[in-house]
């Protein structure tokens, strides 16, 4: 493998010569060697910071919804945000790994399985809300239509949160299968790969006799190609499903048709803004910078611009509507949420996501890493407040201004939230321990993009 | 071939477990059948089967009210004060009344309180017999739970007899959530 | 009572911070059920019913009574419960079957509603011609006060709980043995029977009896002693009035009975049905009677005794030179009064002799006499007497050898209560017969509980020629007894008061008839009194009409607590107030403009200076409020009381004064400061502006007449892109006219005790999480200083288009075939996405298991109703288990449904019968025609939710 | 069982591509190319069939929004109709989400499904190992030792890039790891 001969035109994906046992030991190496020190403090923290939240949760649940600062008019807030928010981040993984499969974007092979992992566990930390946030959440198994004593008391087919049940569900399995039936071969190679018996067993159960037969390679790449294809409309239509929680709605500031592709741009800028932050902290410290490269980061950083000004575009739009359409509840609506007493939200949520993002026109910037890295957090801020935004202003003060009310969270509030953060860390820390953190298969088979063999 | 019978057995348990969870969920909760002691041995075959006795000259609510009632206990003693007082089971009752200390019975239809029923609205409005919802009472030695009482049984019902009420009354809204429930 | 334990160690208990403890309530599915509602749910239990008046038995006995809800061992499939049936026939009694009883609450005729014994609701008695059916907040909450656990259960000498017998013979041995006179201090009487017993009480012991009310009319009585000869109130007809002038009386709450005058005043608000009355009110604060004013004028009290001077001068030979600020206001009315003479009424609100002797002399200026007003005397009434009172305390010495206060705590409310206190301490003995201990059992030697008027006899003089039933309606929960056969037992008699009452009613058919309807009429109860000649130059150089410069405090009386009597009711503390909205406390009612001068905001903490005394409590800046007065309510401030008053709010007694032979409320000069600190102020409402929006329509009185359809022109395009459903057989639909609905609050306490609505306390008020299915918003319109105001009552508005049915997953509302939004609570898992999407916001959220008091607190609720849990969305039901009850009664009858035969209870209660509740498909029914109205219209109509609470447009008469 | 295999290795994925275009143009029956990844150009050289995989897509696809759509309308309209939000019983824009969200979900899985089992792979599997670095960066081509002629073969490979030619034998028995081998 030695001696590539290296393009002029593109640059390798893979930068650095290697043979495919070294991309192995370079990927796979972590989950044979003892954990880190700083991998040790960061699960830590991220296990504490989960049990705390999951532990506030359990005394919201003994106690009461009322434990969070909602009110009669204000029926959600920091919960359904923060559903909003994670579904959000929830699609930047199965975007690159469908979207970018189909459209046989390369460069996404390193990042595609974080990526995809980051998309679960986000869509699980999305979950919990929903859950939480029910009144009598013991009581939700009744969302789904099943047969009963009841004289077959069905469910609303009608309701936008019924459809998020089904739509959350499914790109939860859906997502699942996508990113296990990737795993397949990374988890042979790993289970091939190790002396310890242990993980032999362990991995061996995993991998599900993956052999790398070819005849299994063929349905596996038409399989991905498949779930790619169905993944793709999937993702779109989750987070339009989700608006539709809003779109459908009566209320002004949530009775928008613009909302589908709003969310959506939103949900692939966050994610994207998550995938950074992930992927410039997991690079560095798994140093896979040879995997994960500058011409990544500066490909995400596009995005981030692009859909940034979509989102931007789309608050115009709706400002804009709102005042052309005569109404008199919308326009109010709008006009209260950038001069109103949630002032502040509105202006975070446009510094963050439709300023912060243009500083990535310059290549000085967007090469920089750590201004990356604080841009992809801002971003990320920016976005929860969008959720905020729209939820919470446009709630406080509907139609009947005898009924407007202000909302502040309660500490249950902010810990669970905060606790969610510990689950998704959590969860990613032990991906990146036990499972391939890149997709190994994926890049071999692309290292030789831009490079010849002799 | 073999893989074909295989997977062809695995889907027939699986749906047969499918299915038994789902007979066994949907009889959740119910307490048909139901067929506690009761602390005086009191026979409905007796009263209601052999005497005859019409079921509201005991449970007089029936007719004009939401409960059908557990009759006084000196309702008893309008007979027993002169039937078969020697009787141990009706002392109890003599008993009852002259210490004031009351007769425990044994609640067998039991109705969770978030759903209204009323028995003058069946009984005397729709004019149904006892019988169709408690069963053959007037055999039965022990009372017993005879239907399920769930929310099942009572919608089959309601849509069975989209009862016709009288010219004027207009919609029986037999079927609505909140004839039950509030 | 094992079962009970085993209930409350299923409850779950909430967090929610207030005062009040936080216990326990069954889940709807719960199938350990709580004993209060086993007893409704499950009648078979073996409480005795007080069903008839003579098969009473003690209720206490019903206390010990148990229902076992035990798992069965091992196979816990479904817990025993066991079923009592009662021992006795109870006739008159058949479980689940309501029974109703004529009764009377204060001034108010009114019906009880029990079920298995147990009273749970109070409805106006309609047989009445005072009340006509009407009945307040206070009469409708007065069933939660029955139950309340604070009620002194014991009599007790010297701190001791004793035997009735003990105290009686101790008593009564005291009363014979010791010298000196003894005082009978009551509330004002108007009970025939009752003073009988009094007087022979009186005649016994050489007692002497004062009548003593904390918040006075004294000098009304005074003031017609000396127009009318007469110490007695007057009866006024607004009916008959087509101008009504206030001078500061709240005539439709808590002047008079507010009721009466609700009555008859909303006759005259109705542009469709009467020539409207114009009402013009002049006052220092924004009262409810203001709010519903058609010209208001924000005036203090001393601008208000130059207005009436110059209204006096204006249509009469005397002079007065009126301030230039005043002259306009006084051309209005003058102007107005002698275009209606003999057809207005003229009230001033002022407990000043002198003030009320000028407005009598106007009012017999312009020929009212007899035709909107009328005083007549009558033998079966005590009246308070500020100045027998205050010679009573001034006369306090050790010569006095007992008082008696009967259902009076003057410790607390009487503005010098030291040297009350001091007084009492000469005399040799204190009774206190009480409802619950107070600051004055406190200081009595002997303490002993009466019984509450739901379990008591009497017979009341409402009007002056209707005499109205108290009977009980449930045996004395906690060992009480009526306080006149307390006075019986002291005086040896051991007869009934039952049996005293019944003997003064001679004729059986007139008894029994009295009994069932409630209510007598009758012209002998009363002698017209007619004017009689007085030099009025002498009463009104004693009207000040100097204007102050400083802050004058003015104390006034607010709508529900009234005198303070309610503090210890959830139901009334948790009622917002109608005008600012506030609830459970009192607070500094300060103008706007006072408060921009001082920068201070609704919630800051003010420290007052008065005279000598400092208190703090928070401010609420309220329009329409004088710049230089500060209104606080009194009734707060108790330091001896149950747990809802106790520590509530500040006491506004101290503030009040006598001069001129009665107390006054509202001459001390006060001093504000800011403390920089804020407090909770807990309010249903904090945005007070209608924003420009198309919500509440109105209209002048002339606009309408001109064409009815005035302000009600705006009409949305609707389109409907779906077929619609087919709505035949009854469908039900709602109609409120805002002309005149008042704002009382009355429905809000009705649907409270209808309903089970939780009471969740200060804190959660202040999260804005009151339960409330109906609430009245109140909005302001123009100047700050002098806001139009309207009152709208907003409740679940039943669309037919309801947004609230599509988001819910799992089906827990929808449609009902007869046209209502049916919530069914034990499906709903708590999304809260129908009340969020809700655009009317009337759907309220259970954030926790909700305190529902003690057991016998709870036996207030209404066992039809289920009590819902938390993580449960409740809001109005249209009284859907009255629609049923209605639907089964016809049936039952084999006879169509009548129109009016299903009253909501919100319709029932509502004095001024704004509220109409019908089948909108019966084209003869009162509903139809409200609908074919001009006036009606939806509030948000452009929705397209297809509402069916239909509203009518304000008119006012401008 | 075991089977004896002629394996050959290779390093490179081109090698092995080669090789097997000429391999099967010689008509030397390959049993297997093992690749770490996909090797593109493999498949067709190897003269595998196009995968079915996507009919099955299609048909859960289809079966999904059958079931979807026909279930929302049974359920609305048909088995329990409501009046929600004023809307007819069969509000077909209501029920396009779940119908899309059925339909992906039931092809996703089913395609998933059909991929595991037309592949035998399972949890617990033992995988066929022929070479320990086959899924590493070894490219495994491997002949069936019965129907093949051994000489001719390992010739071929050894002429053909191939780094070693082995002879090995594999135990196919895919239950061996979770216990039930021999």
């Amino acid at each position: 493998m030695s001696g590539a001969h290296v393009s002029k035109l593109r640059k390798p994906l893979v930068p650095e010569d290697k043979t495919y046992k070294e991309i192995s030991h370079e990927i796979l190496d972590t989950l044979e060697e003892k954990p880190s020190k700083s991998w040790l403090i960061c699960f830590s923290i991220s296990a504490l910071v989960l049990t705390l939240g999951m532990l506030t949760i359990g005394y919201q649940i003994a106690t009461g919804i009322g434990v969070w600062g909602l009110n009669k008019t204000i029926g959600w807030s920091w919960d359904i945000t923060n559903f909003v928010f994670w579904v959000g981040i929830g699609h930047a993984g199965t975007l690159i790994s469908a979207v970018l499969l189909i459209f046989r974007q390369h460069w996404r092979t390193a990042i595609n399985r974080a990526a995809e992992a980051m998309t679960i566990f986000a869509v699980a930390c999305a979950g919990l809300f929903p859950l939480i946030h029910a009144g009598r959440p013991w009581l939700l198994f009744w969302v789904f239509p099943y047969p009963n004593t009841r004289g077959d008391l069905w469910v609303n087919f009608r309701s936008p949160l019924l459809w998020d049940v089904f739509a959350i569900s499914t790109y939860l399995t859906v997502s699942l299968v996508f990113w296990y039936m990737g795993l397949l071969p990374d988890l042979a190679t790993v289970r091939d790969r190790t002396k310890s018996a242990f993980r032999k067993f362990v991995y061996g159960v995993l991998s599900f006799g993956w052999n790398g037969s070819n005849k299994t390679w063929h349905h596996f790449e038409v399989l991905c190609l498949v779930l790619a294809g169905l993944a793709t409309p999937l993702v779109l239509s989750v987070h339009t499903i989700v608006s539709m929680d809003f779109a459908t709605s009566v209320i002004p500031g949530w009775h928008t048709t613009i909302f589908p592709p709003y969310f959506v741009a939103g949900a692939i800028f966050s994610g994207f803004a998550m995938v950074l932050t992930l992927l410039i902290i997991t690079r560095k410290v798994l140093n896979w910078e040879n995997y994960i490269t500058m011409g990544h980061i500066e490909a995400m950083c596009k995005v981030i611009v692009v859909t940034g000004m979509i989102v931007g575009l789309a608050y115009g739009t709706e400002f804009f509507i709102a005042w052309y359409s005569g109404n008199e509840y919308e326009r109010y609506c709008f006009v209260n949420r950038a001069t109103g007493p949630y002032w502040w939200a509105y202006w975070s949520m446009i510094t963050c996501n439709v300023l912060s993002p243009q500083f990535f026109w310059s290549k000085k910037l967007r090469t920089n890493i750590p201004f990356v890295f604080v841009i992809s957090i801002v971003v990320n801020i920016g976005m929860w407040f969008e959720r905020f935004v729209i939820i919470t202003t446009s709630l406080h003060r509907d139609f009947l201004p005898s009924s407007w009310a202000m909302y502040s969270p309660t500490w249950v509030e902010v810990v669970t939230f905060i606790g969610t953060f510990g689950l998704f860390f959590t969860l990613f820390f032990l991906f990146i321990r036990v499972l391939p953190g890149i997709a190994v298969a994926e890049v071999k088979s692309v290292y030789r993009f831009a490079r010849e063999n002799k | 071939m073999k893989k074909f019978v295989g997977a062809l057995v695995a889907l027939l348990v699986l749906s047969g477990m499918g299915a038994y969870v789902i007979v066994q969920a949907r009889s959740l909760g119910s307490n048909q059948g139901y067929a506690p002691d009761q602390p005086v041995a009191f026979s409905h075959k007796k009263h209601a089967g052999e005497l005859e006795m019409d079921c509201q000259y005991c449970h007089f609510g029936a007719d004009k009210g939401r409960h059908a009632g557990v009759p006084p206990t000196e309702l008893c003693l309008n007979c027993h004060s002169k039937v078969k007082t020697n009787s141990p089971e009706i002392r109890k009752l003599q008993n009852a009344v002259d210490s004031g200390e009351n007769i425990q019975w044994v609640k067998v239809n039991h109705f969770p309180d978030f759903a209204y029923f009323n028995h003058a609205q069946h009984v005397n409005v729709a004019g149904f017999d006892c019988q169709k919802c408690h069963g053959p009472v007037e055999e039965m030695e022990i009372y017993e739970q005879h239907e399920s009482l769930n929310m099942g049984w009572c919608i089959s019902c309601h849509r069975d007899n989209q009862i016709a009420p009288p010219e004027d009354h207009k919609s029986a809204a037999g079927g609505d959530c909140a004839k039950c429930h509030y | 009572m094992s079962d009970l334990t085993n209930n409350d160690s299923c409850g779950t208990s909430c967090g929610c911070a207030d005062s009040t403890p936080q216990t326990y309530w069954q889940d709807v599915e719960n199938k350990v059920l709580d004993p209060a509602v086993l007893k409704a749910e499950f009648p078979e239990g073996e409480y005795e019913a007080m069903s008839s008046m003579k098969n009473r038995r003690s209720f206490l006995k019903i206390m010990g009574f148990s229902v076992s809800a035990l798992p069965l061992t091992g196979c816990v499939k479904i817990p025993v419960k066991k079923a009592l049936p009662y021992l006795n026939k109870q006739p008159d009694t058949i479980p689940g079957v309501a029974n109703w009883y004529a009764s009377t609450y204060k001034d108010m005729p009114i019906l009880v509603k029990t079920r298995e014994g147990r009273p749970i609701k109070v409805e106006g008695n309609a047989l009445s011609q005072t009340t006509f059916g009407g009945a307040n907040a206070q009469a409708q909450a007065s069933v939660m006060s029955l139950y309340d656990s604070s009620r002194l259960r014991e009599p007790k000498v010297a701190s001791k709980s004793v035997e009735w017998e003990e105290f009686d013979s101790q008593l009564k041995q005291h009363l014979e043995n010791s010298e000196g006179e003894v005082v009978l201090v009551t509330p004002a009487i108007s009970s025939k029977s009752e003073l009988a017993i009094i007087e022979k009480f009186s005649k016994k012991y050489q007692a002497k009896h004062i009548a003593y009310e904390p918040v006075s009319k004294s000098a009304l009585y005074q003031a017609n002693k000396i127009t009318h000869g007469a110490y007695t109130g007057a009866e006024y007809n607004f009916e008959n009035a087509d101008v009504v002038v206030s001078l500061g009386a709240d005539f439709l709450s808590t002047f008079g009975n507010g009721v009466a005058n609700t009555k008859g005043y909303s006759k005259r608000r109705d542009a469709k049905t009467a020539k409207m009355s114009k009402h013009i009110q002049v006052e220092e604060v924004m009262s409810l009677t203001g709010s519903n004013a058609d010209h208001r004028f924000t005036r203090s009290v001393a601008d208000q005794h130059d207005i009436l001077l110059g209204v006096l001068a204006g249509i009469s030979s005397t002079t007065h030179n009126t301030k230039a600020e005043n002259k306009d206001i006084v051309k209005i009315i003058v102007s107005e009064l002698s275009k209606a003479n003999g057809r207005s009424l003229v009230l001033a609100g002022e407990n000043d002799v002198n003030v009320q002797v000028v407005v009598n002399k106007i009012n017999t200026e312009l020929g009212n006499y007899g035709r909107t007003i009328s005083v007549r005397s009558t033998s079966f009434e005590k009246l308070e007497n500020d100045n027998e009172f205050e010679s009573f305390v001034n006369d306090l010495s050790e010569k006095t050898s007992t008082v008696i206060f009967v259902n009076t705590n003057p410790v607390y409310n009487y503005y010098n209560s030291e040297k009350l206190t001091a007084g009492l301490k000469k005399v040799k003995a204190v009774v206190s017969l009480t409802l619950s201990e107070n600051e004055t059992s406190n200081i009595a030697h002997y303490v002993a509980p009466i019984n509450h008027t739901y379990e008591s006899w009497s017979d009341t003089l409402v009007s002056k020629s209707e005499l109205s039933i108290t009977q009980p309606t449930i045996q004395p929960l906690y060992g009480t007894r009526m306080y006149v056969e307390t006075l019986m037992s002291l005086m040896g008699d051991n007869t009934s008061f039952y049996d005293f009452m019944k003997s003064t009613y001679t004729g059986s058919t007139s008894w029994n008839k009295f009994l069932h309807d409630g209510v007598m009429q009758s012209a002998s109860l009363s002698r017209v009194e007619s004017p009689r000649s007085f030099n009025i130059a002498n009463y009104i150089k004693n009207i000040d009409t100097k204007s102050s410069s400083n802050l004058t405090l003015s104390l006034y009386v607010k709508d529900g607590i009234g005198n303070g009597d309610f503090g210890d009711n959830p139901w009334i503390q948790e009622m917002p107030n109608p005008i600012t909205k506030a609830t459970w406390g009192n607070y500094f009612m300060v103008s706007p403009v006072w408060a921009k001068e001082n920068s201070v905001k609704s919630g800051d903490i003010l420290e007052a200076k008065i005279g000598g005394t400092t208190i703090k409590t928070v401010a609420l800046v309220q329009p329409g409020t004088d710049k230089n007065t500060v209104g606080l309510a009194v009734g707060y401030g108790r330091t001896i009381a149950g747990k809802t008053a106790k520590g509530l709010g500040v006491n506004a007694y101290p503030f009040m004064s006598a001069s001129n032979g009665s107390f006054t409320y509202n001459s001390s000069t006060i001093e504000l400061k800011k403390t920089g600190k804020t407090g909770i102020l807990a309010q249903t409402q904090t945005h007070h502006s209608m924003e420009g929006r198309d919500i509440v329509r109105e209209a002048t009185y002339e606009e309408y007449m001109q064409n009815p359809k005035a302000g009600n022109t705006k009409k949305a395009k609707l389109f409907h892109i779906y077929p619609e459903h087919k709505k035949d057989g009854h469908q039900w639909a709602m109609a409120i006219n805002l002309s005149t609905c008042t704002g009382c609050s009355s429905c809000i306490v009705s649907c409270n005790a209808e309903n089970n609505i939780p009471v969740v306390g200060k804190e959660e008020v202040n999260n804005r999480r009151e339960m409330h299915w109906l609430r009245l918003d109140r909005y302001y319109k123009g100047d700050e200083s002098n806001p139009e105001v309207v009152h709208m009552p907003m409740l679940c508005q039943h669309c037919d288009n309801a947004p609230c049915e599509n988001v819910c997953p799992v089906m827990a509302t929808l449609q009902s075939s007869d046209g209502l939004n049916q919530q069914v609570y034990n499906r709903c898992v708590g999304t809260r996405y129908c009340a969020n999407n809700c655009p009317y916001k009337v759907r309220r959220f259970n954030w926790f298991n909700y305190d529902r008091g003690s057991e016998t607190e709870r036996m207030v609720l209404n066992p039809d109703i289920s009590t819902r849990t938390r993580g449960i969305m409740e809001k109005c039901s249209m009284c859907i288990q009255r629609i049923q009850d209605g639907k089964l009664s016809a049936k039952r009858d084999r006879k169509p449904l009548k129109d009016g035969a299903i009253q909501t209870a919100c319709q029932q209660s509502c004095p001024s019968d704004a509220i109409i509740f019908g089948d909108k498909n019966d084209p003869n029914s009162k509903i139809s025609k409200y609908l074919a109205e001009e006036r009606k219209y939806v509030v948000l109509e452009d929705l397209n939710v297809q509402p069916r609470v239909n509203y009518l447009t304000k008119i006012r008469n401008k | 069982m075991k089977k004896e295999f002629l394996i050959g290795v290779f390093d490179c994925d081109e090698k092995v591509l080669e090789a097997t275009k000429k391999a099967v143009d010689k008509h030397f029956e390959i049993y297997d190319v093992y690749t770490p990844f996909p090797v593109h150009g493999l498949d067709s050289a190897m003269g595998i069939k196009r995968s079915f995989l996507p009919y099955v897509t299609f048909a859960a696809g289809a079966m999904g929004f059958l079931i979807a759509i026909l279930f929302q309308i049974w359920t609305s309209a048909i088995d329990w109709p409501t009046i929600i939000g004023g809307k007819p019983f069969i509000s077909f824009p209501a029920f396009v989400p779940i119908t899309f969200e059925i339909t992906v979900l039931l092809a996703a899985h089913t395609t998933v499904a059909a991929f595991l089992a037309s592949n035998f792979l399972f949890p617990g599997k033992q995988a066929m190992i022929l070479h320990p670095e086959q899924t590493c960066n070894k490219f495994i081509m491997a002949f069936d030792k019965t129907r093949i002629n051994k000489e001719d073969v390992t010739n071929f490979l050894n002429n053909n890039g191939a780094i070693s030619v082995e002879e090995k034998s594999a135990d196919n028995n895919c239950f061996a790891l979770i216990g039930k081998g021999e």
